[in-house]
């Protein structure tokens, strides 16, 4: 089962005719995901390698049944197309745009609260449920199925932990980047719920980075409510304060978003943490050792 | 993005927020003049991108002209080390010349992010001048902090609010009402993602002044932002950072001595982290961004080489959109472009992979080590490194 | 127990100091309303007959425990006073004031979604639950204790029903006046469900005019769903079209809005009609009677 | 409040809207000129607040300038009767004189209130120049309707999509989505209750222009567009709805010979159903509102008294704020001041009715009768007035 996307998932790219779009649209497809329309303004009616192309997200919605939105809309423009998903009836909506100014996403923010759409991102590599779909820009090749779910902020760290837990014979049931924004749509405590509740699922490897609070309320989330094992990561014990490490959001400052506070977050919630992130298959593996060879107790 | 104060300040004037009168002085005959306009009582502000300047001395009064001369010649054209702005500190390269405001109260106020709703928020305390962490910790119940729905917007009972628990009452209400709904409008407008002022004081003649300024921009609304983004000082970071920048990779220069280079933030973070655990000491954070070409690539390079701090580089590439085989070839075309005459240790892994390793194999001549992991990578620059240290 | 209000509500008048605020604050205090604050801006401090001024709602919730606002702050700043009450923690907004601007309305009406607050009006004459407490600007003296709920989008034209109703030994639980302008908080569906589940209430008086389809949902409503007897008034049946009869809201336009349509919407649910403004009482005691000697089925 | 066509259209034009080339006129020689400068061939429009005047001879294609001049000699300063301008008609006192823009296709657009939800709401369909509500009705499918939410606005998007359904395509879609943004910003920034463009064209030379325009102001915001206030016809009136404007009462004239005089909207409403129902025919709406004082009571009076088709007066009174005795006062005080030459039959109930019902009584030759019930005072005007009918 898995969880958000699978091989049923009928997808949407707005922004398919720019050359991000359009690469990951067709890397997308070839991994075996339903790309089955696109979007930008004023292209309507031309065709991408056979993938047909809309004026509008409503119009792919209505004549391609699309439910998944994949966004490469550039910057200016990307918060637009995220409510223009919403409105449209895009069940979910994952927003690979990088640099999406904070005082659209805060307006997005609002909008969404009565939505039901769920926005992944922005800033985001997007998500994969290995084998089946994969909705973004992360590389297929190194994720296997399997039963181990994954949650990051990160985007190439992901991908470093995903060949770790492969290499280790800990395959996925699916994989997902929630972006390194300050502001994002899906948070850490969202993907835990989800992954908690399915059946696919037996343990949760989840990537933290300095910056923000998001690892704490995972591991508050985690303490009240988790009944699988978990092992994480966080990295940026060595970022010097006040300097904003790559990600929009991942900054420490004023004493606030330190690595070290989030680990023992985790650890006093039963997290198990990998120290370095070479190991973090290992520490999965622990995890999921600890809770009793693997078995989920659901 | 930061603004100085002054820039800050001049901004704040154009939504009708009153702030001393001041000049900039880039020499010591301008700071003297614009003493001398005040009749000689000014305060002198050195114009960095840090705070912490006053207990650094970045902030002197002066009496008379020559004093102010006198001060000018110890800030200007020096670098202030402040507990903010590294060790290495930050030129100043001007200076804000105020006239003395006779103070009766300091009280704080600030818009920023509140990341945990999403939302912006308003942070008033009746305490001014100091850090407001600290206020925050030791007597919670004297900082007011404010979520502000962008629906409704910030309004003027929320500001009527918040000038009641700042104790401002009367006209001086009234201004601290105008003043927030104006700092609110600059917020919005301006893209920023910090406004602060820090103290905002109630003049001995009873007016509302905006005494200090501090003003960042999100960056990624520099794009629409194009009268501010122009303002940046380039004088105020490292010129590797500065370079860095101007290629759109992401850098921040360190104390160490091995210089990173790494595809992705998070992967970045992770290999300082690794290379500090081996007992290594990173010469920088180094991002070349998920679908960096080749001339990024060399760039990359180029900034590593050229500072004299590095004396080893551990390259760390996770191969997705960015495929392995293509990273080796910038990288054995950088190195042959630019020289090289340290040792750089190679790891690579995810998309074709094992073609970048041949390729790198290859290359016998250019002091390249491959490693397959990512603790053997750090191991390997470290040990490399030890002898020399 | 009546709906909405009763001896218990703790009322703010937001605009005390004003010469409205004043007389009808102190009017509804005379009639037994517990008016605990004021609220004028830069009047924090002052009192009104005893009455303690604030600067904000906030504070005279806090201070004074108000629940209920009543609203007199004239037109540029009513819809502001109204978000005001909302985020103050108030339960019960009753806006007086006539000639709110319908663009300031339409924000307050989307605020209101994500607010628990309830709004009745603007250009209303607020709410009365006899014997108890009044909210509002009707004459307290022509209500009696009783088991009749009168609902209405008029103000004077409510009084008269009222009137009628007490001269026939028909006595009111609550009185609502809804409002007269296009976008009102509490719409007669609200108040009739309310009525519909007090104990307190056997029938109910509905009181609607020309303009807008509010009488039609209503009658659909309580078509499906209302277990007591109603009899209803429109007024306008001779309105010319095109021309705004006083009410923002009273106006037939392009064929919508008109009384008869609104008429046979109501009989078509059976609901009793007067057919004159002299007869309300008599339809109503007619619906009484209809539904079985003034017994209900609930 | 209603604009004239020209007026609206000059607003869209700082929109950004394109409109046809246009003069106002407001005699024959201006008419003339105007059409001089389109070299004769024009098209006349007579600015009326009214819709249907088409149909009714108020909009003309003129050749030659003698033709036009012709045209406006038959058009200005006469009442043009409409199907929506009631049977006197409105005075014309000008003409917009437009070119003549061939026309490939015709389109409805509009912006106003959804009562329903609201939210405001844009109507739009590929069937123009024609009335939408009958479209709405034979044909739903060609009219859509989009309400607006107010957080996120009327987006470029939801205007592709309209643009879309108009069958828009290219360049000519490009600017459908211009338009509509603009036309929202419009409605906005200046209070808009209705803007309607019927019919949008497209020219022949493939532009997308507003030929007519409609433009309704809320007013309730007029406070704050004083600009727009300004704009008020007040020859579009009959004089004493203007008089009774001013005087903040409202007024409508209608046919019939029974004057009103009433409390609330609602229970004027009322007021005229009775009289009707009782074979009456009033001559007025008119509410003096919940706090009238003597004078406005005064001032409602003469209104009343003045019209020569009022032959009988009802005053019906439901005293709440306004008290019976003090409605009475005024009632005799203007009567007095006034004098009177038609029977006045006064319904008065709720507060301190015996008192304004003893002091009416108490005048005996003011030809003022007292009713004590709403259905046999508006029986007894009807009765009093019936053998001069």
């Amino acid at each position: 089962m898995a969880i958000l996307i699978d091989r049923d998932s009928r997808i949407v790219v707005q922004g398919l005719t720019g050359s991000s779009g359009r690469r990951h649209g067709l890397l997308c497809r070839d991994y075996g995901s339903q790309i089955v329309a696109g979007v930008t303004p004023g292209k309507g009616g031309m065709h991408i390698e056979g993938i047909p192309v809309f004026d509008t997200v409503a119009e792919a919605v209505e004549t391609c049944r699309a439910d998944v939105s994949m966004i490469f809309v550039p910057p200016p423009g990307a918060a637009e197309a995220i409510l223009e998903a919403s409105e449209a009836g895009i069940r979910l909506a994952v927003c690979i745009t990088e640099g999406v100014p904070v005082r659209d996403m805060v307006l997005v923010n609002r909008a969404l609260m009565s939505s039901s759409m769920r926005l992944i991102g922005p800033n985001c590599p997007g998500l994969i449920t290995p084998g089946q779909c994969k909705v973004g820009i992360l590389p297929g090749e190194i994720h296997h199925p399997g039963s181990i779910g994954v949650v990051s902020r990160s985007g190439t760290l992901t991908y470093e932990a995903v060949q770790q837990l492969t290499d280790a014979g800990l395959g996925q049931s699916t994989c997902v980047g929630i972006g390194g924004d300050p502001i994002i749509g899906t948070s850490f405590i969202d993907v835990l719920t989800l992954f908690n509740d399915d059946p696919d699922t037996e343990g949760v490897f989840l990537i933290g980075e300095i910056g923000g609070t998001a690892e704490e309320q995972a591991a508050a989330w985690i303490r009240q409510h988790m009944r699988k094992p978990v092992a994480a990561y966080i990295a940026g014990m060595t970022a010097p304060p006040g300097k904003r490490m790559g990600h929009a959001g991942a900054i420490v400052s004023g004493g606030a978003g330190r690595a070290v506070d989030k680990i023992s977050a985790l650890q006093d919630s039963g997290v198990m943490i990998a120290e370095s992130p070479a190991s973090m298959a290992i520490a999965m593996q622990k995890a999921l050792n600890a809770a009793g060879s693997g078995s989920h107790d659901s | 993005m930061k603004l100085h104060e002054y820039q800050a300040k001049a901004l704040f004037a154009q939504y009708g927020i009153v702030i001393p009168r001041g000049q900039i002085a880039c020499s010591i005959d301008e700071a003297g003049q614009a003493a001398a306009s005040f009749g000689g009582a000014c305060v002198l502000k050195a114009q960095i991108y840090a705070g912490g300047r006053g207990k650094a001395g970045g902030v002197a009064l002066a009496h008379t002209v020559e004093q102010a001369r006198e001060i000018a010649r110890g800030l200007l054209h020096r670098r202030l080390v402040t507990a903010q702005s590294g060790e290495q500190g930050l030129p100043v390269n001007s200076l804000l010349v105020e006239e003395i405001v006779p103070v009766a109260r300091e009280l704080y106020l600030s818009l920023t992010l509140d990341r945990n709703a999403g939302y912006y928020c308003l942070i008033a305390s009746p305490e001014g001048g100091v850090d407001i962490e600290q206020i925050a910790r030791q007597t919670p119940e004297r900082v007011r902090r404010l979520t502000i729905d962008p629906l409704v917007g910030l309004r003027a009972f929320h500001a009527r609010g918040i000038a009641r628990f700042l104790q401002l009452e009367g006209h001086l209400g009234d201004a601290a009402v105008e003043l927030i709904l104006s700092l609110y409008r600059c917020f919005l407008e301006k893209d920023a993602s910090l406004l602060e002022i820090n103290p905002l004081v109630v003049t001995e003649d009873n007016r509302l002044m905006a005494m200090d300024a501090k003003f960042s921009i999100d960056d990624s609304a520099l794009f629409r932002q194009r009268d501010l983004a122009i303002l940046k000082d380039d004088s105020q970071f490292d010129p590797l950072e500065v370079r860095a920048a101007r290629s759109d990779i992401a850098y921040i220069k360190m104390d160490g001595r091995i210089g990173c280079l790494v595809n992705g933030a998070g992967l970045a973070m992770a290999t300082l982290d690794m290379l500090t655990e081996c007992g290594g000491h990173p010469a920088n954070f180094l991002d070349v961004g998920g679908g960096a070409d080749q001339e990024k690539v060399v760039q990359a390079f180029r900034i590593l080489l050229e500072d004299p701090n590095v004396a080893g580089i551990l390259v760390n590439i996770f191969g997705g959109i960015m495929r392995c085989d293509l990273i080796a070839e910038s990288l054995i075309a950088a190195v042959k472009a630019i020289g090289n005459r340290i040792p750089i240790v190679v790891r690579m892994a995810g998309a074709r992979r094992e073609e970048g390793r041949q390729l790198l194999e290859e290359q016998t001549d250019l002091n390249i080590v491959w490693q397959d992991g990512l603790a053997s990578a750090a191991h390997a620059i470290v040990q490399l490194l030890a002898p020399s240290t």
